[in-house]
């Protein structure tokens, strides 16, 4: 069963990635994602990015045709929405780095919100390949965040990788625990620099998805599916997984490198 | 505690519940998982000549608590890259059987035979997939073609094949007639049933490829009777599959006739937690009856009527 | 509020929610009674040519809250005694159709044109039963069995002539695109799905002729995609029926391609009040999506695909 | 979905009437009936002559073949029960008096029992072809209820059909309700009695019945069903049939004369 729910705002976040709002009443953590359907085109997992209250939202970065139709998607447009599936971040924690890269951030900022409520402290570790693609930079800082940014191109913020900022932040200070998203091999490295501080890490995965139910095998990773074990695991369970970081499937299940 | 262990034309389970074909059997990890996880036995995602990346989604549609549309489109990793799945189950211990869907006779046959080779204890073959060109019930709805797959089948493997029947036909004995009659080991059924779902206020199918299989609690009452007209017409052992979610469900499919079953959809409902719960649930309810071992019920409605 | 009314092969119906053979059907005072309660018009009880009993009971079972299984045995008063019911639900101003079943073309025709004779709109041929020996499906799952009966009754009755398809076959496209080729003006499509209940505790099955046919909302998804790919194979209108009871169920089905739609276990699940429910329902749903008449919908989802 | 219930107490009532009890959770009102299967053979409804509690029961006259096993059942046997169905008896009423004819009594005497929790005053006119058929005469007198008794070979009370019992009655006193089961004419004759004195009356019905759900038409009676409109009707739902009394169907669904 999908609902068909009208998006009633859309928000060019930078110049690739587009938020779209829509009244969806089921209740959400974040971490969770949703199933959206374009009717006519694909279906494809989405987190929420906006978990709390009807108004639920996605924040979209065009990686191909779907996602480049979702984000063409206008106010008054119809999508097929179906979840939230998964699991999601445990958000009572007190003292949290946030490591996000590209789009990630998407996952990252409502389990920001919702941490805040409980009163934690938190530091946001942004990357984007330009300093126009950081997403949801204001967002954090509203949330009272301290932001620290890295550019591929040095635009603004560190020079290169956002996982020398983590680093970085790890040497200097104590966290309770990294939320990390992004591609698999910046959350390899953000994790091995979490260990040698021995703070816990959990990680938001993302592989191709069919069902969403536990079902399909599409979205195996090791012996878990993202869809129903995940999206977030903890380091162990990310570190027990010879794929992590090396393999995922393509649509027809074979296992293919990063 | 009854003894739950079944022999199934030359195997012995440890218990009937086997995992069903497309349900975490893509994988190897998947596999060893369900077996981890209390299945008898797993049968792998069904096998192809080359790689399938199947249909775009939504290629699932739940239809609310009791049944389930897809049209997957038969993805899978092809002949070629999928022994290597098979053997990360096997070395964990799982007896895996093989599914493989193919377009015609001597393709069943080739690929019967390559996926043999793996190591698996049995073959299964899917001639009833209701939404896939080409393939599954295009190939295995007229009892000819059905004997005529099974027997090039049998002709190339020495393992048990297993013929896996559809129910969208009038007459699913006399399909599995034809495969006996081809030399099967064995019959299962039922696949699903061909089904659309339909999204008003986008007047449209809801599934990419619009036609698709209803599985789940609403068509256990069909599987039944087709496991039921099944065992009336052969001598090969059936194995009974279609919405199975407790062990009572499972019992009543061994007393319609099945010998062994297997679990699809309540992976999806329940989680992979349900093997470990059907075997305490078949276990407990044969205690209750009076079986000491689930083999005296196989086919025991049938003495009634 | 959106228009409810249909033309079905001449008829034109007040809304498109008939009351299906076999519920509410036995009596005139019945099918009078399910015509004041908002029905769009009724269907007979399947008639025969000699009174039957049907089976003993246990004749239905109920399966959990989404299906329901039947094994009624078509008991009915018969061609003689009937008449005098048809006449009771004429004078209270329903519009009937008649309904008959038989083993063979004959048969058919002169059932049909007996029943012709009593004043009903249409007759519908039930070549769909799945549970009684010699009738229903036993003729009609051939198309040129199909085709025969439906030709020699439309050779015998002037009205509009409608074949109850089943959904017991590889083909029911096949089977609707025979019975418009025999001259039928409609089809209709689903019966119930071959189907058994067994019961564990008593080791037996739980109607007394064994097998029986599903109904109700579990077979709601089969029903669709018959109806679906009946309306590609035919250009005759096709009626819609199987586990439908909501408005959009029925818009549903409509959109993959009926023009009328029937209503059986709904009654049983819901109460005759059902059909007051639908027409609301559907004018509601009409009224959201902007369909100032149900007839526009007709079809909708296939041009989509 | 039925139930398969011990039978845990058989108790022989009467010559030709037999008492089963068993187990069956669900609760029930006075009037509802049950669907008995007994395995290997037909399946027939039986009102509940026991309806309070968890232990139900049903009482069982001899009509025929099936009715003969019900009663050859004995303790530890399995029987298939689904029910209740239809409406019950409205048992707050003040003065009531209950005309029961041969195994009419089986409904009554659960309607009885209940009222009398509610502070009925109670008058029975029980009636039965001898006076060891008079059914369930113990357990009326014993909820307090004056019983009067009429016996067709005249072995016991008044001599000849028990709705001369009734007539009288209504002659003499004042009633606020008349509940009656039996054949069909006699049930018509305490109508017209209870019509005369202006008395509301409630007659359980019988018609053959197999879905009883409402759906297939087996248990018509005029514009009614007896299995979901019944089988407790009142007086003007009875009068208004005009089937009431003169014609029944048989199980091909033929309107039969009495
Ligand atoms: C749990 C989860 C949460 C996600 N959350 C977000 C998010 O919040 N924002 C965001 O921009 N992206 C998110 N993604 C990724 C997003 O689903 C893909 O980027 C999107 O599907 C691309 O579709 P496409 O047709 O545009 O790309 P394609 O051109 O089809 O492919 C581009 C990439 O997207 C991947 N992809 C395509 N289809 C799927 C699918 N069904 N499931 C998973 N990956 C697919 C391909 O593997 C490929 O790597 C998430 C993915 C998962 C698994
Ligand atoms: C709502 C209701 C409550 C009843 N409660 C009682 C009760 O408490 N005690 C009791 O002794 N009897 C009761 N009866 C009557 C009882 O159901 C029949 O006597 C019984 O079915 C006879 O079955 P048989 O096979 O022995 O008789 P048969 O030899 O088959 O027939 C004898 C008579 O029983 C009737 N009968 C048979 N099958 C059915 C059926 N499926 N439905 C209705 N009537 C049937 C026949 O029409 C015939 O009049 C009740 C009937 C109804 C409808
Ligand atoms: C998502 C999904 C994928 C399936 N893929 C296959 C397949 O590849 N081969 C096959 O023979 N059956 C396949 N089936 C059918 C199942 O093996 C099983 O026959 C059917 O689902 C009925 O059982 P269930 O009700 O327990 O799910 C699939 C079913 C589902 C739900
Ligand atoms: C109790 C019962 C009796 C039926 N009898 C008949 C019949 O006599 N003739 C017929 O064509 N269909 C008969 N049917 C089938 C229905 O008309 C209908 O096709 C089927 O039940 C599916 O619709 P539903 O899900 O709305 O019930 C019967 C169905 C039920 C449940
Ligand atoms: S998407 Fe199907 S198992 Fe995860
Ligand atoms: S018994 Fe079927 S309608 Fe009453």
């Amino acid at each position: 069963m999908r609902t068909i729910v009208r998006v009633t705002e859309r928000v060019q976040e930078t110049p690739s990635t587009v938020t779209l709002r829509f009244p969806y009443p089921p209740s959400a953590a974040p971490g969770q994602f949703v199933m959206v359907w374009i009717p006519g085109d694909d279906e494809i997992p989405m987190s929420l990015s906006y978990t709390q209250g009807v108004s639920k939202g996605i924040t979209v970065k065009v990686m191909g045709e779907t996602s480049r139709h979702v984000q063409a998607i206008e106010p008054g447009a119809s999508l097929g929405i179906r979840g939230p599936y998964g699991n999601h971040f445990d958000v009572r924690a007190r003292r949290v780095l946030v490591v996000g890269g590209g789009s990630g951030a998407a996952v990252l900022a409502p389990a920001a919100a919702e941490a805040r409520t409980f009163g934690a402290e938190l530091v946001v570790a942004l990357g984007a390949i330009r300093a126009d693609e950081l997403l949801f930079r204001e967002r954090f800082r509203s949330l009272g965040a301290r932001v620290r940014v890295a550019t591929d191109d040095g635009s603004e913020g560190h020079a290169g990788y956002v996982t020398a900022v983590a680093e970085d932040e790890l040497a200097r200070h104590r966290f309770d625990a990294v939320w990390t998203c992004g591609p698999e091999v910046m959350m390899r490295k953000v994790l091995a620099a979490a260990e040698a501080h021995g703070v816990p890490l959990f990680g938001s995965m993302e592989r191709h998805m069919k069902c969403a139910l536990g079902m399909c095998d599409a979205c195996a990773f090791g012996s878990y599916h993202v869809c129903s074990d995940g999206p977030v695991f903890p380091a162990d369970r990310l570190k027990a997984t010879a794929d992590f970081g090396r393999f995922h499937r393509d649509p027809s299940g074979r296992r293919v490198p990063f | 505690m009854a003894d739950l262990s079944v022999r199934l034309a030359g195997l012995v389970l440890r218990n009937p519940f086997l995992l069903a074909s497309g349900i975490w059997g893509e994988s190897g990890d998947s596999l060893s998982g369900a077996w981890s996880a209390g299945a008898g036995g797993v049968i792998t995602k069904s096998i192809g000549t080359a790689p399938r990346p199947g249909y775009p989604n939504p290629t699932v549609e739940t239809y609310e608590r009791w049944g389930l549309l897809n049209a997957m489109g038969l993805p899978n990793p092809g002949i070629d890259e999928y022994p290597r799945e098979i053997e990360v189950a096997r070395r964990a211990g799982a007896p895996v059987v093989g599914s493989v869907f193919a377009g015609d006779a001597a393709e069943f046959a080739r690929l019967a035979r390559r996926i043999a080779a793996t190591g698996v204890v049995a073959v299964e073959l899917n001639l009833s997939c209701p939404h896939a060109e080409g393939f599954g019930t295009e190939v295995g709805s007229e009892p000819e073609d059905v004997e005529r797959i099974v027997r090039a089948v049998v002709a190339e493997v020495r393992l048990p094949v297993i013929a896996k029947i559809t129910p969208n036909t009038s007459d699913p004995a006399g399909l599995a007639a034809a495969a006996e009659q081809g030399g099967a080991a064995a019959v299962s059924a039922i696949n699903t049933l061909r089904a659309l779902a339909i999204d008003v206020h986008l007047r449209r199918p809801v599934l990419s490829h619009g036609l698709g299989g209803l599985s789940g609690p609403a068509i256990k009452p069909v599987g039944l009777a087709c496991v039921w007209q099944i065992f009336e017409a052969v001598s090969i052992p059936v194995v009974g599959i279609g919405g199975i979610r407790t062990g009572r469900d499972a019992l009543e499919y061994v007393m319609a006739g099945a010998r062994a079953v297997e679990i699809g959809t309540a992976v999806a409902f329940d989680g992979i937690g349900v093997f470990e719960r059907l075997n305490r649930e078949l276990s407990a309810l044969l205690d209750e009856i009076g079986y000491a071992r689930l083999e005296e019920a196989v086919g025991a409605a049938h003495t009634k009527l």
